[in-house]
């Protein structure tokens, strides 16, 4: 569709230093003025392939999609959920999103919004501030999100009573700006948000990769804390943050703290060098998730862990590098591939954990298998 | 946006394997596109797009006429021999940072770096004939000059010593995910070559005034030769390491910063250190040596690309 | 010592007829117009008010704040200094320790400035303040003089117009209480020797002493509620009884 | 709010040029132009000497600190002409709420009215005047220990009184002994050295006439800690080669050098004599008290 | 003592007034030590640095050409439309000197100080040909005065006086030719011309009221504490150029007889110092 040059060429500059061999991938695309001034007055075909897109999400969905105005239905046939008002005798939508209806119940969910936190939804949080027995959790809502000094869990999982020198030394538990792990604890009265992280799962996320997507890609499930078989740990936080980190690195890292935590508690546990190292493999496909990751986000196609492994195998099929899934090129064959097995599949999130390791098997096959065609 | 200080090892740990969390080398430049042309009421502009980063610069063209009162005042002063004006501007909607006076020092900062990066008097060599390519000759004094012309892109001049172009060249920085200086410099020079100017003719009238005689055909214009505008390359440096083309998080971790100006002739333009921590004298001969290899690269690939279009038109 | 006539008809030792108007506006708490031929001062007082800016709360005191705003154009660096002049004369009669941690605001809008300027302002600030009832230890009077010295002969001019100011050797400006002897404020401008200068003192003292007597008779017209006419009567009696003082003074 | 010092005058001035230089600099530019037409050399290479002093030689410098005294610390530098006043305020706690890890570094430099003889264009001046700031506060900011002082902010002033070139140089120098003075933690002091390269020579040090010489001639400004070998600001306009960058970065990196061990033996004779202040004293009090031990003892 | 010193200060004054000793060891009536420098800014056309104990201002003076002002330009009468002054004075209060200073609006005290030097100056009566640029007067010289304070330890009025006078004294004006209307050179061939003030030094002297007692030359502490301030300027001839009295309490005439005498006995040290600096 463009008359774009796409140059990609290597250099082969052998100079000095061994990085310079890297020197690559400087890809520019040049749209001539008037070119560009006629795609947009004659050319619709970049239009039709935007709207192909949405038609394809919303097979995606299998949901129907509302816009602010539209009307659902007439007055008492519903009754009114989020994001619906009454308006004379019928029922409209307040905002663009995917009509979702629960018995009677009639809501729609917006298709870009801040998360809005429901009791039991697992999320990853980012801390903003330190108050009085509290911290205060940035959580892509619209208000920061308050975690309790007596939300969390106390190290070695002791269960008593919070003194007044754990409030002197909540410095120790969380500071600003890390990551933390927790579920949503309460809705309050006043619209504020409690979380918790009362359970040896939850906690402080560290040695890993965060990145956020919109919130409503995330789907709820049993489960959301995946250790990918291709040795990638994923927090799926509800809210649209997720943390990506290596499997190996993070099961040593839990047992170097839950052993310090027996010795000391009370203090913040300095991790040393050696349980943070990963390994050059591991980096790489920890790159290659998270650029999976991306490039769901930008097909906006819901993010769980079959559909990551499906663009990571996918990758790994058509001999991509991880810094090339998120070319422009590559991202429109990935989804188009995607889109045509996606098909026939029926997404099923309730699976049972048997399920997971099952899958898990045979996703390892494929693995296998993969490697053996590449 | 912020990080934490595990999520700061992490990247460090990542760019001393060579592979950052995108996947890229340290050497990596992300893909971009640029799209030229799209302000249909400057003389010039370039839209970038680098991953999330998107800058958009307009060039205007102005008449400007040497005013003798300051001329004479002094040999020694810059500024009204400029021909290039730079502003920068960080829209908010990059960044709710941006807001109010929150990104006057990074205004100034991005516009005075273009400034530095333009400081050499020859940048802009000559203008052509936008119709066959051929050099077109700027009119030169004829009577000894009598006040201080400048020799400072004299290739802008319409009437020696009397009346010249001034560029002012504007950028909005849209959107952003690190790495501003590049794109701004990159997004410049192809604006620069996007931009066009119409032929003028002086006509001496009677007494002292002069008239001029506008070319209005759209396509009788002039360009502008491109061949020793400079581009910017900066090199991060996270940890032991440095890498090119960061994202807004790794420049959280970043120690230091060198943003290197490079030119075709492979000639370092500009050179400024940001960021709080020190570097080291090897250290930097290194990262001038890694910027001069990263700029060539992305001049010719630049130039070939703008060559095509060239040819396609 | 001879009389002198000057260029408006004026005696040297005769002050411009003085006009009054108190409470003409209704938002502010008190103010004042103080007319005297072509300068012309409206003076208002607000407070005691909560302080606006808390960096300028002064905890045992309340702060007095004062603007001078010019006929014409915008307020310049020679403005700051009568506003500190004037908030200066003027924080010295109030009881500002009354109200601690308030603020007293005054605003002065000159609607013509022919000479004296300063002291019209002082004094239309004081019938303002009296207008609004704020404390004050007593009332204070301003008062001009310039300089000039013709044949030798050293010569006083009270209450001078612009040009008067302009042509003199030196404009020297007082103010003064009503219950002390002391010098509130006092402001020499130009070339005057010491003996001169306290016998400016001594005149201008006198002359305030005749200026708040004045304002005095004003402000008890206005409480009485007088009717205006009988008021103008009254005014024109003590210009009258004022010349006649000046008069028998020198 | 930033006044024009002119606006108290309705009438237009301006400074007036010397008639002779006048002549002078129109007969350079008749014979450039000859030249120009005779050879094909690129414009603006206009060769220079300097007369005084070696090319690599630094004028004469003096620095005091301890002049302001109501300001926690300051140093007032001169080299030859130039010269910068600097005072430093903090740290002090600030009023703003936000809680910051560290101290907050301001740094402003301002350009006196009568510094320099060019005329003054007022926006201009101001960005000026700010870009250069922020070249200061990145020299000196990575020298400072500013997290031993959370929620406090510290005030850098910088005053030029007199541009003879090398400002920038100045302001770097006078503020790092400034900070030093006020007894701001710091890993090392800054020195700062920079040059112009006019054709092949690379001039360390130069007076507003080098400065100005040939427009967009090379200009290199580094700033280093010297006990660490680290550098904190490296800034270079203007066209040069990549050979003669590193060259006259390393004539710079010399020239820092020798500006720190000045600004090392300055600060030690400033504490010497603040010593012997101070010992003066106490050792009076301590004869007092001896002495009136002595005679409890007795 | 120190925290007597901070916690009262006033009542920690008094106790020393009582004595007729301030806390620095002065008398009553005694000034710092006042030092004074000229020419040492060589981008302007006269400079002088003054420092008074810590308090220091520099002053430099940019002369600049200009068409000589037309006779009642505006219409309106004004003070200084009848005579259109050469010189303009700027006090500069920055926050280098003091943290009491901010750096984006002048204060008050530079605005008021600034507005009486121009009174001063304006009352010194320099012949309008000393501003000649060329023999006829087509243009004029225009001399713009700033002074930029340094180190504030109170009494920064006397220092800016000082310095304003030295600074002026120091101006040397270059005769220059026209060339074309609006081009002007200076031609170092023409005669110079120095300002005639010669005559006409001014002597300050400014007072801080604490109580009873009146200070000479306060410092700082002693201004902040003060309840009024006396600043008296006297010429060559021991006439009052500028007199000032502000305070929140009156003044008896006897007091301002005292500072006046006072400042009449500084006459010879300002006189002797100017003189020296600029021989």
């Amino acid at each position: 569709m463009t008359t774009s040059n796409n140059s990609n060429t290597t250099t082969g500059t052998g100079t000095t230093t061994n990085e310079l061999n890297y020197l690559s991938n400087i890809n520019i695309q040049i749209f001539s003025p008037q070119k560009r001034i006629k795609l947009k007055h004659i050319d619709q075909s970049k239009k039709q392939d935007t709207d192909e897109t949405i038609n394809s999400n919303a097979a995606f969905f299998s949901k129907k999609l509302v816009i602010p105005g539209q009307v659902i239905s007439r007055e008492g046939e519903y009754l009114k959920g989020h994001g619906t008002f009454h308006n004379r005798s019928h029922l409209v939508a307040s905002v663009c999103g995917t009509l979702e209806k629960v018995d009677k119940l009639v809501s729609v969910k917006a298709v870009k919004a801040r998360y809005q936190g429901e009791v039991g939804d697992i999320i990853v949080g980012r801390i903003t501030e330190i108050a009085s027995k509290r911290w205060k959790v940035d959580v892509n809502s619209r208000q920061d999100y308050i975690l309790m000094l007596s939300a969390i869990n106390l190290p070695g999982g002791i269960q008593r009573r919070r003194t007044s020198s754990d409030e002197l030394q909540m410095r120790t538990f969380f500071v600003e700006n890390d990551l933390v792990y927790a579920e949503v604890q309460m809705l309050m009265g006043d619209g504020s948000v409690a979380i918790h992280t009362r359970n040896q799962k939850y906690g402080k996320l560290q040695n890993g990769h965060f990145m956020s997507v919109v919130p409503s890609l995330m789907k709820r499930s049993k489960q959301h804390y995946y250790s990918l078989d291709c040795g990638v740990d994923v927090i799926l936080g509800l809210n649209g943050y997720i943390w990506v980190a290596d499997t190996e690195q993070q099961r040593k890292q839990v047992a170097y703290i839950q052993q310090k935590e027996k010795d000391s508690f009370d203090s913040t546990i300095v991790i040393p060098e050696e349980i943070k190292q990963i390994t050059k493999e591991s980096s790489e496909r920890i790159s290659r998730v998270v650029n999976s990751i991306a490039l769901l986000e930008k097909g906006f196609i819901s993010i769980h862990h079959k559909s990551i492994m499906q663009v990571y195998k996918t990758s790994i099929k058509m001999n991509l590098s991880s810094k090339d899934l998120l070319h422009p090129d590559y991202i429109k064959q990935i989804l188009t591939v995607l889109s045509l097995s996606n098909a026939n599949d029926d997404f099923e999130d309730d699976q049972d954990d048997d399920d997971i390791n099952n899958n898990n098997n045979n996703n390892n096959n494929n693995n296998k298998e993969s490697m053996m065609m590449m | 946006m912020k990080v934490s200080p595990s999520e700061v090892s992490f990247i460090q740990k990542g760019i001393e394997h060579n592979i950052r969390t995108d996947g890229r080398s340290r050497v990596d430049y992300r893909h971009f596109s640029l799209e030229s042309g799209e302000i249909v009421h400057s003389n010039g502009s370039a839209r970038l797009k680098l991953s999330d980063t998107e800058v958009l610069v307009g060039v205007k063209a102005e008449i400007t006429q040497i005013n003798k009162e300051n001329n004479n005042a002094s040999g020694n002063n810059i500024n009204v021999n400029k021909r290039l004006i730079f502003n920068v501007d960080c829209c908010p909607s990059a960044s709710p940072e941006f807001e109010g006076k929150g990104s006057e020092f990074l205004n100034i900062e991005l516009a005075q770096q273009l400034d530095r990066l333009y400081s050499h008097p020859n940048v802009i060599v000559g203008l052509y004939n936008t119709n066959d390519n051929t050099k077109y000759d700027p009119p030169t004094a004829t009577t000894t000059a009598d006040d201080n012309e400048n020799s400072n892109n004299s290739s802008l001049t319409i009437v020696p010593n009397k009346y010249y172009w001034t560029l002012y060249i504007d950028a909005i920085v849209l959107d952003s995910d690190g790495n501003l200086f590049d794109a701004l410099s990159i997004a410049t020079r192809a604006a620069l070559f996007n931009t066009r100017l119409p032929k003028i003719k002086a006509i001496q009238g009677e007494y002292e005034e002069i008239t001029f005689e506008v070319n209005d055909d759209p396509f009788d214009t002039l360009s502008i030769d491109i061949k020793n505008v400079p581009i910017c390359v900066t090199m991060t440096k996270i940890a032991s390491q440095f890498v090119i083309d960061t994202t807004t998080r790794e420049e959280l971790c970043m120690d230091a910063r060198l943003t290197i100006g490079v030119n075709s002739s492979s000639n370092i333009c500009s050179i400024q250190k940001g960021g709080i921590s020190g570097l080291d004298p090897p250290t930097i001969n290194q990262m001038i040596n890694t910027a001069k290899v990263v700029g060539l690269k992305i001049l010719s690939t630049m130039d070939q690309a703008l060559l095509d279009i060239q040819l396609l038109k | 010592m001879s009389q002198i006539k000057r260029l408006d008809g004026r005696f040297d030792n005769q002050i411009r007829p003085i006009e009054t108007e108190q409470g003409l506006l209704n938002k502010a708490d008190g103010s004042a117009k103080f007319t005297q031929n072509k300068s012309s001062v409206l003076a208002a007082v607000y407070g005691p008010i909560e302080v606006k800016n808390p960096r300028k709360e002064k905890i045992l005191k309340s702060v007095v704040e004062v603007t001078f705003t010019p006929g014409l154009g915008n307020s310049s660096y020679q403005d700051k200094e009568k506003e500190l002049l004037i908030r200066n004369a003027v924080e010295s009669v109030i009881l500002t320790t009354l109200h601690p941690r308030t603020q007293i605001t005054v605003v002065i809008q000159v609607y013509s400035d022919d000479g004296s300027i300063i002291s019209c302002s002082i004094n239309a600030v004081c019938l303002a303040l009296l207008d609004a009832g704020i404390e004050m230890n007593g009332m204070i009077g301003s008062v001009t003089l310039s300089y000039q010295s013709i044949d030798n002969q050293d010569i006083f001019y009270f209450d001078p117009d612009l040009l008067e100011e302009i042509e003199s050797k030196a404009v020297a400006i007082f103010a003064f209480g009503n219950n002390s002897n002391n010098i509130i404020m006092s402001k020499v401008e130009g070339k005057l020797t010491e003996d001169l200068y306290f016998l400016a003192i001594k005149n201008a003292r006198e002359a305030c002493d005749k200026i708040i007597a004045f304002m005095k008779l004003a402000v008890k017209n206005r409480i009485m509620g007088n009717e205006q006419q009988q008021q103008q009567q009254q005014d024109q009696k003590i210009k009258k009884e004022e010349q006649q003082q000046d008069e028998a003074m020198k | 709010m930033k006044i024009d010092y002119r606006s108290g005058n309705s009438i237009k001035t301006q400074i007036p040029l010397d008639y002779k230089e006048y002549l002078k600099r129109k007969e350079d530019k008749q014979q450039q132009q000859q030249q120009q037409q005779q050879s094909t050399q690129p414009t603006g290479a206009i060769t220079y000497k300097r007369k005084d002093r070696l090319d690599e030689q630094f004028r004469q410098i003096f620095m005091k600190t301890g002049i302001v005294t109501q300001a926690s610390g300051s140093c007032y530098l001169e080299i030859e002409k130039t010269k910068v006043l600097c005072s430093v305020y903090g740290p002090r706690a600030t009023p703003k709420t936000e809680l910051f890890e560290t101290a907050k570094l301001n740094c402003e430099l301002k350009y006196a009215t009568f510094s320099s003889n060019k005329e003054k264009f007022d926006y201009l001046e101001n960005t000026k005047e700010k870009d250069q700031s922020l070249i200061i506060y990145q020299s000196i900011i990575g020298s400072l220990r500013l997290d031993k002082y959370p929620k406090t902010v510290v005030d850098v002033y910088i005053l030029v009184l007199n541009d003879d070139g090398d400002v920038l140089v100045s302001a770097i120098t006078a503020a790092s002994m400034a900070l030093a003075d006020a007894g701001v933690e710091m890993y090392d002091m800054v020195a700062s050295c920079s040059a112009v390269c006019i054709k092949d020579a690379t001039l360390i040090n130069p007076t507003a006439q080098e400065e100005t010489l040939t427009e967009g001639a090379g200009k290199i400004l580094v700033s280093k800690m010297p006990s660490h070998n680290n550098i904190t600001q490296l800034i270079q306009t203007g066209e040069l080669n990549y050979n003669n960058v590193l060259e006259s970065v390393n004539l710079c990196i010399d020239g820092s050098d020798k500006i720190y061990s000045i600004m090392k033996q300055n600060l030690i004779d400033s504490l010497l004599r603040q010593q012997k202040k101070d010992g003066d004293g106490n050792e009076i009090n301590g004869i007092t008290t001896n002495a009136a031990d002595d005679q409890m003892e007795e | 003592m120190e925290a007597f010193q901070k916690i009262h200060p006033l009542e920690f004054y008094r106790k020393f007034l009582e004595r007729s000793v301030r806390p620095d060891g002065r008398s009553l009536t005694d000034i710092r030590k006042t030092t004074l420098s000229v020419g040492s800014i060589t981008t302007c056309s006269g400079s002088s640095f003054v420092k008074i104990g810590n308090t220091s201002v520099v002053c430099g003076i940019r002369a600049e050409v200009g068409e000589p002002p037309s006779i009642n330009q505006t219409g309106i009468v004004s003070n200084q439309s009848k005579n259109h002054s050469y010189i303009f004075v700027n006090v500069e209060l920055g926050p280098i000197c003091s943290n009491a200073f901010s750096s984006s609006k002048p204060s008050e005290k530079a605005m008021s100080l600034g507005t009486q030097l121009n009174a001063l100056i304006n009352r010194l009566d320099i012949p309008t040909t000393d501003f000649y640029f060329d023999n006829e007067g087509k243009a004029r010289w225009y001399l713009y005065v700033d002074i930029y304070c340094l180190d504030y330890d109170g009494n920064i009025t006397d220092a800016s006086i000082i310095a304003m006078l030295s600074a002026l004294k120091n101006v040397t004006l270059q005769q220059g030719i026209i060339v074309e209307p609006n081009q002007y050179f200076k031609d170092s061939e023409q005669p110079t011309r120095k300002l005639s003030i010669q005559n006409n030094y001014f002597i300050p002297l400014s007072f801080a009221v604490i109580d009873d007692y009146i200070l000479s030359d306060p410092c700082l502490e002693e201004e902040k504490l003060s309840s009024g301030q006396i600043t008296i300027t006297f010429n060559e001839n021991q006439e009052i150029c500028l007199l000032l009295y502000t305070g929140t309490n009156g003044i008896a005439d006897d007091h301002l007889k005292k500072c006046i005498q006072l400042t009449k006995n500084r006459f010879d040290f300002i006189n002797k110092l100017v003189n020296e600096n600029n021989s």
